[in-house]
């Protein structure tokens, strides 16, 4: 009775956090598990899917199980794949560039504005290239805002001007020129095979051509789109999803102030 | 109104053949008790802990008394006959005996009117205690509150207390409100109850009274950082089922795998076992305002659901009037059924919405257990997930109280944190935006959904009125429930049975059953 | 009968003043034509191919006579004209065009009966052979077979047409009923259809005539295999609106998605350009025996689903009376609604329950085009997969034409091959397991579900008779539908449009119109 | 007009087959592309998203993408991962051992028995140690069957005893040796912390020990039981999830004619 009805086996690892050596966790510490989908060029069979426990493994997961496969109709199969994971992450070495402004509200950006620069500021806004995307930018820059924050139209201090979607780059720095614009804005929703890497290089191009670079604050934004990402491809920021018109005001303004703009 | 218009006739024939059953049961089930129940006695006498070897005290108290022969007395007679003489405590008379220093069958026997007078004093202070807990927890939810039904109940399965207060934790901010600590594989089949916070198991946590605390903390915790009670559920089926009835309700558990059948057909434990040790869980459970929830889904994991959909119901009427005898009301019975028609079925999920329908209208006050598919879950994951969101679309439809989540995993493994995460808001997801579905939708007269629960029903009261002409234990020997044929003798436990003497006495069931609650 | 006791008088009014709008509307339409008809009837004539500058004959034939002022008179009079002169074949004389040889503006002009003779010969050919693809597409589905509705409806979109293939013909093998090849990035703003096979697109592949046949092939192959007629789709909306309808009337497409209004909302094409892009390529379609999808589900993306469900009605009204002045009938008319309630909307399940069978009894006869989840899909592919579920639910209960299988990756990329198959399975689940849902289930009277029908046609009205005292044009200048303003001249493609000449024709519209089918 | 909006951007990759660098397929042959799942034990932020692309791209995937993030409540985080794996798997070195019988029908198998062997072989059979799943092996031995295949006890020349579950290793040998059994066929549902491991070693150890090795035919069974596996516990055979009596039946009589088992 003293027993039990077998004897437990111990796990073998270490199950305290290392915050060097961050494993992914399913009901262990360390325990390394992970859930994996892929569809392999092969004909579904034992050979398929002992292909799938070897590309698993091949990733660094040990004893990968197969736990599903479903014929694709062409000679490929699909898998569900669970397994543990050796990699770890040193999360202690993290370091992720971020837009280092506070954000403020709409009364106080535009009292920001009022006080920092003395007039109303310029910003131009478009989604470019071939994206035909309005949502996002519209989220950013319409009167009605995105989900109970305001857009950039309805800042007392700044003049909001939304070009819309499918804007050549050229007539987007066009008006930017025009309106003497202090700021430009740009979405990007289409990611696919990158297409949107060329075309917001090609933006930062023309406006270093124009000689706006140092006049203007150059904005990127979309749900793909990485502060990272946009910096790396010379603009000063970059807005991902769930971003408001609060978060990029407020970049613009505080970055105006900092190059001391008036 | 019943959306089904089932026939009330019908419904009053099978609880009344149900009744008759439990009753006849019941005549078998007051003349016996055994070794669990008289250990669970121990363990509200206050007795806990182990003795060198490990072994549980009242295990140690109980064998030390089956050993002399005395048990069919009962052991309250000889604790309370034992402090008397002694005037020690329980535990220190149980920690004696462990020690090979007091032998309780040689004391002197005191008058049998002070000995059972002095056995209803000591049992004063368990009962109180149990009836603050559940006080304490009507409050909690009074004055703090609790989620909508049908609650979200999830389970954690990690073996590892500490590591399941962390999914615990998680589940309930996720929206969880029932907490299930799944027991080690074989647990049900221990004849004891393992000590203290514990580690190591597998696919499950033993059920100890120490991971029943810590657990209990830890929810409490969580609960009022959320403003929702948090219910934690362990299972005492098994062959300790009165004693974990009896740790539960001193931990304050809100919620017990129970059922009075489960174990026979599903763990091979003795008929006459698992009768007799369910009355005294019940009763405890009763008094504690534990919710039961009993076991019916298993019948579909081994039957098809089909066919079998009317064993189902058969089986809630009798868990029905067991649980009426122990004292347990409607509004604490969990009875349970299951999602687990094929998914490949042609309109499948009419007949799930007939049954589970159903199953509200003829258990009107009871919250409804109801249990996810599990049998064709397979190792797709991402079909698995639509199973569970079908199952959540019934459950929201037909207003089911208790909502075992299904993991889109469950053909794997236990769960991992996420995928609990992701099963509650898949849960959350449909219940709120289908919420009103079951006021504002109406079944067609005569249609395929009407259709099938008058079939199930009456299938249901044919089977209830054959088994009392059989008898319940004839039933079982011919594998009327879950396609599994059980011996009357056979299985496990069986030596732990016995006939009680005329003197016998459990002042635990007086107190519970009768006394204020 | 209606399940939503709908208001039959209501729903006259709202279709007599739809018709009162394109009737209005058409005024303008039958005076005008565009560059793309009239490089829709160079096709039609059987020009194809392209210059040594890559640049598509039809368009090279029409700048032609364009350039040199004669357009007005519709290319058809020129290119019989020139037939008439030369002897040639309008292939041989577009190719003389092309190369610098020939002049069609400047050949002797024949008598305008001769020539209108001429054009009305030369029309027969493709008329029959687009006859003759219709019959083919019947008698196979007569013959062999097509699946049940709601059709399997999925998208391709690897960019190049021969990945798509693949992923076409497992989709096929999964279930799938309708092929769609979703057109590269950008594609609907070229004023021209690119020429050949293609395999580099951006979230789509070109749809040319080259790719058209390709894939067509593809689908007949499998299509034999399988038993089951396997639909192809793609997309003629844009600035070559009527070119690509005339393409996939040759190459056998089945469905094609055409609206008379997304053009000019969602891709800032004028107004004036699409709407007489529209009228013909709805002719064609017509007489192809080509189900049109309509893109009110576009609405829904910028707008909310809840306050602008009745944009969606009032546009189905407006589309389906265009179509019925292009010769198209109800049974060909895929009116476009989308499943995109926010999902944490309490009860979004029963409003969309509401819209989807409300469209389903306003246009009885009509192939609905249910669009699933997209604007609040997530990066949450498990999240995403029930939306997809629950999308599927409401169109099996309520009966829909062709469903258009929501992706769990939408808000990611393009499907894998994997995630369609994923997909196709979600839906086969729900349709098979709730299968007789519709038939079975009643709303309860005066429920919130009955009642937001009545709200939703009831505002639905109130616009159309807006729209009709307003006219057509200028309630999209002022932003009526999917929240998108538009100016009556601006937007691409205004120049394209010129107003015909007293002498115009286009030979393709009394046939395909007027004739036997 | 002859160019198109925007310049094609070549993909770099090689897009044809080669079955000894199989790669992962989304959308486009060798773009490698897989999903996956996994918890950090890291708090929600930008910070967690980065050790999850970080992990991704230790497992060989380039460009991950972290579509999703999800705060578990105890300072752990969700993520679901798109991405392209570099790795690839050599197809044409993939050997999968695998039973190598020829499946035959019931009436097949008992016509089998009578011209090989010539006598009712006796099979035992049981789900043992702690696991109680007893669908598994009722699947294969009951008279029923499972999905349209009848079990073992409906052979004519087969005499089948099923044990049921939770049955000792020891109790399992014992009824063996007590029906001088030609085949011991045994279930294992429940893998979890590998808890059939030892309980497999055990019987064939027991089965050893009583110098049964030789005699019988020993097969195991289970949704998560290979052949492979089998094989090195030292079975005979192993079979998973959908296999039916006609496969094991087949097995077990086709290996006592190669042993010569009359
Ligand atoms: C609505 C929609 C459409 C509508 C667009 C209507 C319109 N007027 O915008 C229609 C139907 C026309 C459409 C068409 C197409 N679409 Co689309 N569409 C979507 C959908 C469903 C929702 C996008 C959306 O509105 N999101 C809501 C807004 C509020 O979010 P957001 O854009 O992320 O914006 C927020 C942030 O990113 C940020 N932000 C965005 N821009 C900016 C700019 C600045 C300066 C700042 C600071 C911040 C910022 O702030 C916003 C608010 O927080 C997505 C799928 C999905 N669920 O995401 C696909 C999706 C974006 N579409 C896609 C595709 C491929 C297309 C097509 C190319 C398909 C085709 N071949 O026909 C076409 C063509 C479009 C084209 N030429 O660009 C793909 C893109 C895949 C990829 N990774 O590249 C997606 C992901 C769908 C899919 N799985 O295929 N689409
Ligand atoms: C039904 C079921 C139960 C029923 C069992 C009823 C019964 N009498 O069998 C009940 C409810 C009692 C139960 C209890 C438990 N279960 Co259970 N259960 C399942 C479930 C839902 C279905 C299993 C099943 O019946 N499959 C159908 C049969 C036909 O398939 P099969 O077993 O794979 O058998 C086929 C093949 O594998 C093969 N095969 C099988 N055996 C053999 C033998 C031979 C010789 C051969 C040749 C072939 C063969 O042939 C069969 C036919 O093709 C699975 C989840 C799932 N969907 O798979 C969980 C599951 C197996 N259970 C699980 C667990 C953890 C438990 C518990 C331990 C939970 C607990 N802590 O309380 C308990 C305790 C059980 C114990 N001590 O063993 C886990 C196991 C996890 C793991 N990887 O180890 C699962 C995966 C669920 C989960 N996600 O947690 N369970
Ligand atoms: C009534 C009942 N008790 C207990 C259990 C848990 O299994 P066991 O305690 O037998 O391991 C279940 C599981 O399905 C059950 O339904
Ligand atoms: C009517 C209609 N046409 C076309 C499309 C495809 O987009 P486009 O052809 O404008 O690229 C859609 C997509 O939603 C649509 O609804």
């Amino acid at each position: 009775m003293s027993g039990g009805l077998y004897s437990t086996e111990n796990k073998e690892f270490d199950k305290t956090f290392d915050p060097t050596k961050v494993k992914a966790y399913g009901d262990t510490m360390n325990d390394g598990k992970v859930q994996l989908s892929f569809t392999l060029p092969l004909p579904i069979g034992d050979e398929a899917k002992e292909a799938a426990r070897q590309l698993a493994m091949k990733m660094g997961i040990e004893e990968p199980n197969v736990t599903h496969m479903m014929d694709m109709g062409v000679g490929y199969t699909f898998f569900v794949v669970y397994g543990s994971c050796v990699h770890s992450v040193d999360s202690t070495k993290i370091v992720v560039p971020k837009v280092e402004t506070n954000t403020m509200s709409m009364e106080e950006t535009d009292e920001f504005i009022r006080k920092n620069i003395g007039r109303k500021i310029v910003v131009v806004g478009a989604c470019t290239g071939t994206d035909a995307h309005t949502v996002g930018i519209d989220a950013i820059m319409n009167m009605k805002g995105f989900a109970g924050h305001y857009g950039l139209e309805r800042y007392q201090m700044i003049e909001a001007v939304n070009m819309g979607s499918q804007v050549p780059n050229e007539e987007l720095v066009a008006k930017a020129i025009e309106l003497n614009a202090d700021a430009i804005i740009v979405s990007q929703v289409v990611t696919q095979k990158n297409v949107h890497i060329p075309n917001m290089t090609e933006l930062v191009e023309i406006v270093e051509a124009e000689g706006l670079r140092d006049k203007v604050v150059l904005v990127a934004g979309g749900p793909r789109i990485s502060h990272e990402l946009a910096k790396e491809l010379g603009y000063d920021a970059g807005f991902g999803s769930g971003t408001y018109a609060d978060d990029v005001a407020s970049f613009i303004v505080q970055e105006m102030a900092k190059r001391g703009i008036k | 109104m019943s959306k089904l218009n089932l026939d009330q006739n019908l419904i009053n024939r099978g609880r009344e053949a149900a009744r008759r059953i439990a009753e006849d049961t019941q005549k078998f089930i007051d003349v016996h008790s055994t070794v669990a129940v008289e250990r669970t006695i121990a363990r509200l006498y206050g007795i806990d802990g182990v003795d060198d070897a490990g072994v549980p005290l009242p295990n140690v108290i109980v064998e030390h008394v089956k050993n002399a022969g005395g048990l069919t007395k009962g052991i309250a007679y000889y604790i309370a006959n034992a402090v008397i003489n002694t005037g020690l405590t329980p535990q220190e008379i149980a920690e004696g005996v462990a020690r090979g220093e007091i032998d309780i069958c040689r004391l002197p026997e005191k008058p049998m009117e002070e000995v059972a007078a002095k056995a209803q004093e000591l049992a004063i202070p368990t009962v109180e205690r149990i009836k603050n807990n559940r006080k304490y927890r009507e409050d909690f939810i009074k004055n703090i509150g609790e989620g909508p039904k049908p609650y979200l109940y999830v389970i954690v399965a990690t073996g590892n207390i500490y590591e399941d207060v962390i999914q615990a934790q998680s589940a309930a901010r996720q929206g969880a409100d029932v907490i299930a600590v799944i027991r080690t594989t074989g647990q049900s089949l221990l004849d004891y109850v393992p000590y203290g916070a514990t580690t190591e198991g597998f696919g499950g946590t033993y059920a100890t009274q120490e991971n029943f605390r810590i657990m209990r903390k830890a929810l409490d915790e969580v609960g009022q950082e959320l403003g929702r009670y948090i219910r934690l559920c362990n299972y005492c089926s098994g062959l300790c089922m009165p004693e974990i009835a009896a740790m539960g309700a001193m931990e304050r558990l809100d919620v017990m795998l129970n059922d009075a059948l489960y174990g026979i057909l599903f763990r091979d434990i003795n008929m006459q076992r698992t009768l007799v040790d369910q009355f005294f869980s019940r009763v405890i459970n009763g008094y504690a305002g534990v919710i039961i929830n009993t076991g019916e889904d298993n019948y579909l994991t081994t039957a098809d659901a089909v066919e079998a959909a009317h064993t189902v119901l058969a089986s809630q009427f009798i868990n029905e009037q067991f649980a009426l005898k122990a004292g347990l009301p409607e509004e604490q019975m969990g009875l349970g059924h299951a999602f687990e028609m094929d998914p490949s079925l042609e309109n499948g999920f009419l007949l799930e919405l007939a049954q589970a329908q159903m199953a509200r209208e003829i258990f009107p006050k009871a919250p409804l257990k109801y249990m996810p598919p599990t049998k064709f879950m397979t190792g797709n994951i991402f079909r698995g997930h639509i199973q569970d969101a079908l199952f959540n679309a019934i459950s929201i439809w037909t207003n089911q109280g208790i909502q075992l989540l299904g993991m889109m995993s469950e053909a794997i493994h236990t769960p991992f944190i996420s995928e609990r995460a992701l099963s509650i808001e898949n849960a959350r997801y449909v219940f709120n935006n289908m919420k009103s579905i079951g006021d504002e939708v109406e079944f067609k007269k005569d249609g395929i959904i009407v259709n099938r629960a008058k079939e199930v029903l009456s299938k249901a009261v044919d089977l209830l009125e054959e088994i009392e002409r059989e008898g319940l234990f004839s039933t079982i020997e011919q594998g009327k429930f879950g396609d599994v044929k059980r011996s009357r003798t056979g299985g496990k436990g069986l030596d732990g049975v016995f006939t009680k003497d005329a003197e016998y006495f459990n002042p635990f069931i007086p107190l519970m059953l009768g006394g204020d609650r």
